[in-house]
């Protein structure tokens, strides 16, 4: 299983990076939160998988999952929310200022002089 | 166990919230801001003496022994860094309150501000990897807003490219933890420290696990092959937010590369610390180059901002206590001279109305302290004795030597030579020279934007002068660095 | 502890503070008048250190700066460092004597002047009188900054900024370099002082790093001592005040290059390279100087050529000198010679050379050009400046009775007596050196000859002058009179200075020739006999006067060495293409495309792993503990693969939204499927506000515009990306396939509920173990959101500034 | 045995999402492609379902609710957004 | 466009209510049980948006008449505030301490500080999603 | 067998059943022709099969564990509220927007009624 979830991430990776080089602006911001989502689930997978019961002692389980990862998961994916989500408003607020949402014509004038 | 060393964190993160709470008070934001900076001045002072007379300090938070709780660890090396970093943000923000502007003071630039410094110090103390990714998030999303913060056109292009690239290099350094973690089952520097330490033959996957680190590391620090998102962004945004993301923001990306190089990832150094040299040796070529091709003052800057990437990463590719205390040295200081040097050209282009040279010319004539301070800092960032850049460039020739990397010291003393001309130009066209703009002709005046310029560089030249003080607390920090075991001891044995 | 020794080198730094104070507070009266007391002062101080040295003592005064570096700012006093000490103070009286006259005091930024002019006396004074290497060094470099300073004065001017920028450049370029020396010097020895180093020379010049150290400390002196081909800087450097030129370009800091490197002789001398190097060196400026300098038109442009070439002359005989180091008996010794003839030439030249420029100032000055074709026929108007012209020009021709006779004299001694030097090929190419020493001695006569009859002589030209040329106020007038009566008195007297200034200053040079108690030979006298030296002399005056006399036939020869080729268009052209170079360079790479930049970043991202990974034989699969794989769960993986594909290939951004949704929600389950409630729960929601999060920005968004990208661009852009979707899985196979470590996570079932009192161990880590974390990471989300209102609400556009 | 039904449900579920993809892929309009969402998000419910019953684990009840409001949040955002372009009004008219 | 959207209201009013009890549930439950300061907090903003997605922003803004930032602000401070409130005690930043209290009606209970500390986590969770939402709404 | 056997095997069916329907809405998505059949297959199969899966959940935690979940309950009265209005909101936004109904419908009682404004995203719905 922990090679096939690293091919998904693997997946996940190559289609967020595939997106992100392309010239729109939506498709480059849609890009990175599918590259979060890669990362996010290659630090699962890195803990290992299904090594026990989910971690609430409630269950009363011999083993449990490593609870570890999930918690720096979470946070991880708090994180990108805030990140995307500010990502997505300057987007749309550069979008509006100049009035493309063409990377290729975001160059600026002042690259050198 | 005290907890001193969390105020450097809380101190900006307190006062960034309160002033979340009343961001049309002009003057309450900008004395609370202005205290908070000079508290936070006084406190990681007092902690740096307190590292030197007491050792390693360390912080368990939430009362957790490590590795399993979180672990702020402050020793000589972060103790300097976090001063250092105080020490420019104070008169930056002085700077900034004469010339940021109403509008931006109103939507929360303090608060922006304060919440990067937090930033900046958690990432320095912090004992845990994942910690140091969380306290990477909280500045680099600052340094987002601090960089778009009036929302020019030039300001959104730029950050647009700044934030996408930073993402990117985020979800790698959640990958580089995932793949540590698997590896090496734990998250606490300390503990990976004596882990990694502990295995006799080598581990090939560490090494990749390391190289991938550095390029995490590097996309932040600018090292070479990664540096292409800084120059324009840095140049983007008003000429006080240049200076602390010039002055700080890389340092901490190069901060982290020699946190894991000299203590974690030691297994391979034939491999990865020779890499580490080749691309230090090429990122001050390609800063140079840079600095030499430009004639806009602030891409100039920007440039030179990546030399000094590679200085202090050859450093630490030495592997010798010389050359680390050399790197240490060296960013101390250029933490500060940088942080001058962007605040001095930030006044030149409020004078000139330009950031381009062939715009400027014969400043010095009515500006002739701002010309001479400027003077100073070129020569301090080029390490003329006894201004601060010297002794740090001359342990890293030291170390170099140590290490017998003859040749990236040839490329160091080279670059450093095209720092001056790139440098000096900037004086000789814009201070010297025939002189464009008559006093009426001005932009701007210089009112209140010396003192904290002056401020900057009397500490760069104590720092040269007083070197002996300094050398024994650049001294403590090197050992630890040099000999893990002690951070290992201070951290994981109470 | 600081000393006396320490405060007069100290000093002139404290007066340049207070200069501008006094500039301001007296401005009626001219600041150098002031100023004048500090090298005055310090003059009479240093004099009273010839009775010690003379006695062969030494005077070593302590003082730490950074000990734990091996830094002390040890001031070390004997014959060489005295000498120097003079020369620096004694010249520095004159030339500010002079400035008072030569520079207006309405006109004139007097107190940014004299406060570059006296840092640069107290650093020259702390090279010569440093004994640390690091010390030394530090003095070395302010004596480039304040001579860049100086040469800058008028600093609208383009040729001023331009020369300062040159002698800059190299001249900090050799002072890199001979830290690198230095350093490697100190990696050898482990000291930085020069005593002890020379004491430990012997180690030195077995160690392998001997060659390097002394090639980059040799580079130092030569850039300093404007030795070609770094001469280049010094002809431009005459852009500064007449004063300055003076100063630092006779007598002060082109000779800290000549310092240098008499004081380390004591420590390299016995290589062989060292007296290839320094020797021939010498002996190729001095020809190549005093050739470049028959072809200068302006007055200032021949003395810096004549300079470039006497330099050179000096640092031959020190060269030469050097072979006396590979014998052992001093009586036999005939190339100690060389070393008091260098000495004793260092001297003369300060003379004639400070008080010709000084007449080239005085010319400037009353007629308003230094172009020697504008000028003609002054002797009448001017006297006196024509009797120090004759005076200073015959004794730098080397003509008898001057000084210049004397030392030019030894100097060919010095240079037929190598001949017969049996070491390193000498015997074979030594010839050159009389050779070259004599051609140069000839075009030396001829441009001393140009400098005091073209100026002085001939008809004079008053419709090519401003003003109305007239003779010079006597102030002016003074010191080249003092120095040209110097000129004469040590023509008709050098015998004052050999015991009380010269033989301690040689005993610094080559200490390991002295026993206890010795001391050399030094006597200087006119009439040696019929000697090959007095032959070449006559030879060089017979050569000199034709060539002189015949100078518009065969002046031609000079156009045979084309512009293009000369070290001065190649420093430019270094210059102007190195700028173009790296333009062209960042212009390339740097092209504002953020797509370039990542296909930068995400290329050497996998070019790197991937090479390391296989390099290091990292890759490893190990299935023995991974976890069972399910039908649904395969399935599963498809439908996240699907889903990625459609938002990769789709147009549609609604399309590409929706697939994004189902990617979120799958990954969700297969939190679900790996035991991960929190994680499910909260991936859940935020995909769920996310999603609605893009709904609310399409409003403001355009569609995905169609066609942009081309297949081909798609095509590489597949490639790259499909590389770091490799990169990602193939190191995740081999990281889950090589767990070396127990994960620290077994503490957590118990602690969660034993010691944090919650049983779900997720959300007790996250309040409580890693507390820390979330608080942060509610900081991002808060930041992020007042970021955002922030963005939205603040918009300075239209107003863009800087 | 009953682990068998339920793996075989849970293919069946699977492939039941895999089919709404092929749906949310080919469309051909946008309301049919939400609708296939819907329908994801529901099969995704008793998936979660059939899992809790496979791992016999009451720890993702939780889970099974809320996919429940958020594929409901979801529809309505979407079918809106279609219906006028805008997800949130600021006034209603 | 004028729009008739009584049956999603309705459907909403219903929803809302189960889903508001759900994320106060979960809130609390969190310590336990999953769920807690982020998801509570999250489900609680995904009501909001449910009611702004049937109702329009003013109304809501009426129903709900805080400044969103100032929320924000005030669960970061309550949590930082949290982890200070050990400095009282002497002991490190952020530690956490629960007890077990007998009370009149409810009978025993577990009050744990984390507890006030996930109260800084929901509230933040609610300002951030609902400022950035209404900034971005309001924005034309 | 006994009577958790037997139970667990009702249960087992249940959900099989509830699978089984999913399946076949799944299918009615793909083969049906137009939006507004698809809109039945996907609303009223699909909740039908989903209240199967979750009522045998209830029923598994309910006699196997002893647990009688609230949330599984509220979950299954959830779905009951909310399915219908999401498919009547999507149904409507398809009509809105201009999504044609299948050739062989027999009755659009709306037309005419309301005006077909086709928005901005209608378009988008076009293209896609």
């Amino acid at each position: 299983m922990e090679i096939v979830m690293s091919i998904i991430a693997g997946v996940l990776f190559m289609g967020g990076t595939y997106l992100v080089l392309s010239k729109n602006m939506i498709r480059i911001i849609i890009g990175t939160a599918i590259i979060s989502h890669g990362a996010h689930v290659l630090l699962l997978t890195m803990a290992g998988l299904k090594s026990g019961a989910p971690p609430l002692l409630g269950l009363k389980a011999s083993t449990y999952t490593d609870p570890l990862p999930q918690a720096l998961i979470l946070t991880a994916i708090v994180i990108s929310f805030g990140v995307t989500s500010f990502f997505l408003v300057l987007g749309y607020r550069t979008y509006k200022e100049t009035g493309t949402d063409n990377t290729e014509k975001m160059r600026g004038t002042d690259s050198y002089d | 166990m005290t907890n001193l060393i969390i105020w450097p964190v809380l101190i900006p993160l307190l006062t960034g919230i309160l002033l979340l709470f009343a961001p049309k008070r002009v003057v309450f934001q900008r004395g609370l801001s202005t205290v908070s900076a000079a508290v936070l001045l006084v406190v990681n002072i007092f902690i740096v003496f307190t590292v030197q007379q007491q050792g390693i300090q360390t912080l368990q938070l939430g009362g957790w022994q490590p590795p399993f709780g979180i672990v702020l660890v402050t020793d000589m090396l972060a103790a300097l860094l976090i001063t250092a970093a105080a020490v420019v943000s104070l008169p930056i923000l002085v700077f900034s309150i004469y010339s940021i502007g109403k509008e931006r003071e109103r939507f929360y630039f303090y608060a922006f501000y304060q919440f990067l410094i937090a930033g900046v110090m958690g990432a320095f103390i912090t004992g845990d990897i994942f910690n140091l990714f969380v306290f990477f998030e909280v500045m680099l999303i600052s340094s987002y807003i601090l960089i778009v913060h009036g929302g020019t056109k030039k300001q959104l292009r730029e950050s647009f490219k700044y934030v996408l690239v930073n993402v990117i290099s985020s979800a790698f350094f959640v990958v580089g933890v995932a793949y540590l973690y698997a590896v090496t089952g734990t998250l606490n520097m300390a503990q990976l420290s004596e882990r990694i330490g502990s295995l006799d033959t080598g581990a090939p996957i560490l090494s990749v696990i390391a190289v991938l680190f550095l390029i995490v590391f590097g996309l932040k620090g600018a090292l070479f092959p990664l540096y292409f998102w800084l120059p324009a962004s840095y140049a983007a945004p008003p000429s006080p937010i240049a200076a602390i993301f010039g002055a700080l923001l890389t340092k901490v990306g190069i901060y982290s590369i020699f946190r894991t190089y000299s203590m974690i990832f030691t297994h391979d150094t034939a491999f990865t610390h020779q890499l580490l040299g080749i691309l230090a040796a090429l990122t001050m070529i390609i800063g140079v180059i840079g600095a030499v091709a430009h004639q806009d003052v602030k891409k100039i800057l920007v440039y030179n901002v990546i030399v000094a990437v590679g200085f202090v990463l050859f450093g630490v590719s030495t592997m010798t206590e010389t050359g680390y205390m050399g790197a240490i040295f060296y960013l101390f200081h250029d933490i500060i001279i940088k942080g001058a040097l962007f605040l001095m050209i930030g006044a030149m282009i409020t004078v000139a109305g330009s950031t381009h040279l062939k715009e400027m010319g014969g400043l010095i004539k009515y500006h002739p302290r701002l010309g001479w301070m400027f003077f100073t800092a070129v020569m301090a960032l080029v390490g003329v004795p006894p201004l601060s850049g010297f002794i740090g460039k001359l342990m890293l020739v030291q170390g170099g030597a140590e290490a017998g990397q003859y040749w990236i010291i040839a490329v160091m003393m080279a670059s450093s030579l095209l720092v001056l001309y790139s440098m000096i130009r900037i004086f000789l066209k814009g201070f010297y020279g025939k002189i464009k703009l008559e006093k009426a002709d001005q932009y701007g005046t210089t009112k209140g934007l010396l003192l904290p310029c002056a401020f900057l560089l009397t500490v760069s030249v104590l720092i040269g002068v007083g070197a002996e003080a300094v050398y024994p607390l650049a001294a403590t920090a090197a050992e630890t660095l040099y000999e893990p075991q002690i951070y290992i001891d201070a951290v994981l044995k109470e | 502890m600081i000393t006396a020794l320490h405060l007069a080198i100290i000093a002139p730094f404290l007066a340049a503070v207070f200069v501008p104070i006094l500039y301001k507070m007296f401005p009626n009266i001219h600041t150098g008048w002031f100023v004048l007391a500090v090298p005055a002062v310090l003059f009479a101080y240093f004099l009273q250190y010839l009775p010690v040295t003379s006695n062969k003592e030494t005077v070593m005064a302590v003082l730490d700066w950074v000990p734990s570096l091996d830094i002390h700012f040890n001031a070390y006093v004997d014959g060489l460092g005295l000498l120097f000490a003079l020369l620096i103070t004694g010249i520095g009286i004159l030339v500010v004597l002079y400035s008072i006259y030569y520079l207006s005091k309405k006109t004139e930024a007097l107190h940014t002047f004299y406060t570059f002019l006296l840092m640069f006396m107290g650093a020259m004074l702390g090279v010569v009188l440093s004994d640390n290497m690091m010390v030394l060094y530090m003095f070395w470099e302010i004596t480039s900054l304040s001579s860049f300073l100086l040469i800058a004065y008028w600093y609208e001017r383009e040729k001023s900024l331009y020369g300062a920028l040159k002698s800059m450049l190299i001249t900090v370029l050799g002072g890199f370099s001979m830290l690198v020396g230095f350093v490697l010097l100190y990696s050898i020895t482990g000291t930085f002082s020069i005593q002890e180093t020379i004491a430990l020379s012997s180690e030195v010049v077995s160690h392998e790093l001997f060659l390097p150290a002394m090639l980059t400390i040799l580079l130092g002196a030569f850039t300093k001592s404007a030795q070609f081909p770094f001469h280049i800087w010094l002809p431009d450097a005459m852009e500064a005040p007449t004063p300055v030129s003076a100063y630092l370009h006779s007598a002060t800091m082109v000779k800290a290059g000549i310092y240098l490197i008499a004081r380390l002789s004591p420590v390299f001398a016995v290589s062989g390279e060292w007296l290839w190097l320094v020797a021939g060196f010498g002996i190729t400026t001095l020809f190549w100087g005093s050739f470049s300098a028959v072809r200068q038109t302006d007055l200032k442009s021949i003395l810096a050529f004549s300079t470039v070439s006497q330099l050179g002359m000096i640092l031959s005989m020190l060269g030469v000198g050097a072979a006396a180091l590979h014998f052992d008996n001093l009586d036999e010794n005939l190339y100690v010679g060389a070393t008091t003839a260098a000495i004793f030439h260092l001297i003369n030249h300060a003379t004639f050379k400070g008080s010709l420029f000084m007449m080239a100032g005085i010319v400037d000055h009353e007629t308003g050009t230094r172009d020697i074709r504008r000028l003609g026929g002054l002797m009448t108007v001017m006297p006196i400046t024509f009797t120090i012209a004759v005076i200073g020009g015959f004794s730098m021709a080397g003509l008898p009775p001057f000084n210049g006779f004397l030392s030019k004299e030894m100097f060919f001694t010095a240079m037929v007596e190598f001949t017969e030097f049996q070491l390193f090929n000498v015997d074979t190419f030594g010839i050159l050196f009389p050779v070259l020493a004599w051609i140069a001695s000839v075009f030396t006569f001829i441009y001393s000859m140009m400098l005091i009859f073209k100026t002085f002589t001939g008809k004079m030209q008053p419709e090519k002058l401003d003003v109305k040329p007239h003779e010079a106020p006597f102030g002016m007038l003074l010191s080249p009179i003092i120095l040209v009566s110097l000129v004469l008195v040590f023509g008709f007297f050098p015998n004052i200075l050999s015991y009380t200034i010269i033989e301690p200053a040689m005993a610094s040079i080559l200490p390991s020739l002295l026993q206890e108690g010795e001391q050399f030979y030094v006597d200087i006298y006119f009439w040696h006999g019929w000697t090959p030296e007095l032959y070449m002399t006559l030879g060089v005056i017979g050569t000199g006067v034709l060539l002189y006399l015949g100078m518009k036939k065969w002046i031609g020869v000079y156009r045979l060495f084309p512009e293009g080729l000369s070290f001065n268009r190649l420093y430019d052209q270094t210059i102007i293409q190195g700028e173009r170079m790296s333009e062209k360079v960042i212009g390339w790479h740097m092209t504002g495309y953020i797509k370039d930049y990542l296909l930068y970043i995400f290329s050497f991202f996998t070019a790197a792993l991937l090479f390391t990974l296989f390099y290091k034989g990292a890759f490893v699969v190990n299935t023995e503990n991974v976890a069972p794989i399910s039908v649904y769960e395969l399935i599963l993986a498809g439908v996240l693969i699907v889903s990625v594909g459609i938002v990769m290939f789709t147009k549609s951004r609604l399309k590409a939204i929706i697939g994004l949704g189902v990617a979120g929600y799958t990954v969700a389950l297969f939190f679900v499927i790996f035991r991960a409630p929190d994680l499910a729960l909260t991936q859940l929601i935020i995909e769920t506000v996310s999603v609605a999060l893009f709904l609310l920005c399409f409003y403001h968004l355009p569609q995905i515009s169609k066609n942009l990208e081309s297949v081909r661009f798609q095509a590489g852009n597949f490639i790259i990306s499909a590389a770091v979707g490799l990169t990602i899985t193939l190191i995740g196979i081999a990281a889950s396939s090589s767990r070396l470590f127990d994960s620290i996570s077994g503490f957590f079932p118990e602690a969660s509920y034993e010691e944090a009192g919650g049983k779900n161990m997720v959300n007790v880590i996250l309040v409580d173990f890693r507390g820390f974390d979330t608080m942060l990471e509610i900081l991002v989300l808060g930041i992020a959101a007042v970021g955002i209102f922030a963005m939205i609400k603040l918009r300075m556009a239209g107003r863009e500034q800087l | 045995m009953i682990q068998i039904i339920l793996i075989l449900s849970a293919v069946l579920l699977s492939l039941a999402i895999l089919i709404s993809l092929f749906r949310v892929a080919k469309g051909p309009s946008m309301p049919d492609r939400v609708i296939a969402l819907d329908m994801i998000g529901i099969n995704l419910i008793s998936l979660v379902a059939v899992i809790s019953l496979i791992q016999e684990t009451t720890a993702f009840l939780e889970v099974i609710l809320l996919l429940g409001i958020l594929a409901f949040i979801g529809t309505v955002a979407f079918s809106k957004f279609i219906e006028k372009g805008v997800v949130i009004e600021r006034k209603r008219d | 466009m004028k729009s008739n959207d009584v049956i999603l209201q309705t459907a909403t009013n219903i929803v809302l209510f189960i889903v508001l009890m759900f994320s106060v549930f979960i809130f609390f439950n969190g310590h336990h049980e999953p769920g807690g300061g982020f998801i509570g907090g999250l489900m609680t903003s995904s009501a909001v948006v449910l009611l702004l997605l049937a109702y329009d922003l003013e109304t809501v803004k009426r129903v709900l008449p805080f400044d969103f930032k100032i929320v924000t602000a005030a669960g970061l401070l309550t949590a930082v505030a949290t982890g200070m409130g050990s400095f009282l005690f002497g002991e490190p930043f952020l530690s956490q301490t629960y007890d077990y209290f007998t009370f009149p009606v409810l009978g025993e209970l577990e009050l744990a500080t984390a507890l006030l500390f996930d109260i800084g986590v929901y509230l933040v969770v609610i300002g951030i999603t609902l400022t950035i939402i209404q900034t971005i709404g309001e924005d034309r | 067998m006994s009577a958790n056997e037997i139970s667990s095997w009702i249960i087992g069916i249940i959900v099989l059943l509830g699978a089984v329907l999913s399946l076949i809405s799944a299918f009615g998505i793909i083969r049906l022709p137009d939006i507004y059949t698809r809109s039945h297959a996907a609303t009223k199969a699909s909740t039908l099969s989903v209240m199967c899966i979750l009522t045998g959940a209830f029923l598994f935690f309910s006699i196997v564990e002893g647990l009688y979940s609230a949330r599984i309950l509220l979950g299954i009265v959830f779905v009951f509220i909310t399915a219908p209005v999401g498919g009547h909101l999507i149904s409507r936004a398809a009509y809105h927007s201009g999504v044609s109904l299948w050739d062989a419908s027999v009755q659009d009682e709306l037309n005419g009624k309301k005006q077909k404004q086709p928005s901005s995203s209608a378009r988008e719905s076009n293209n896609g």
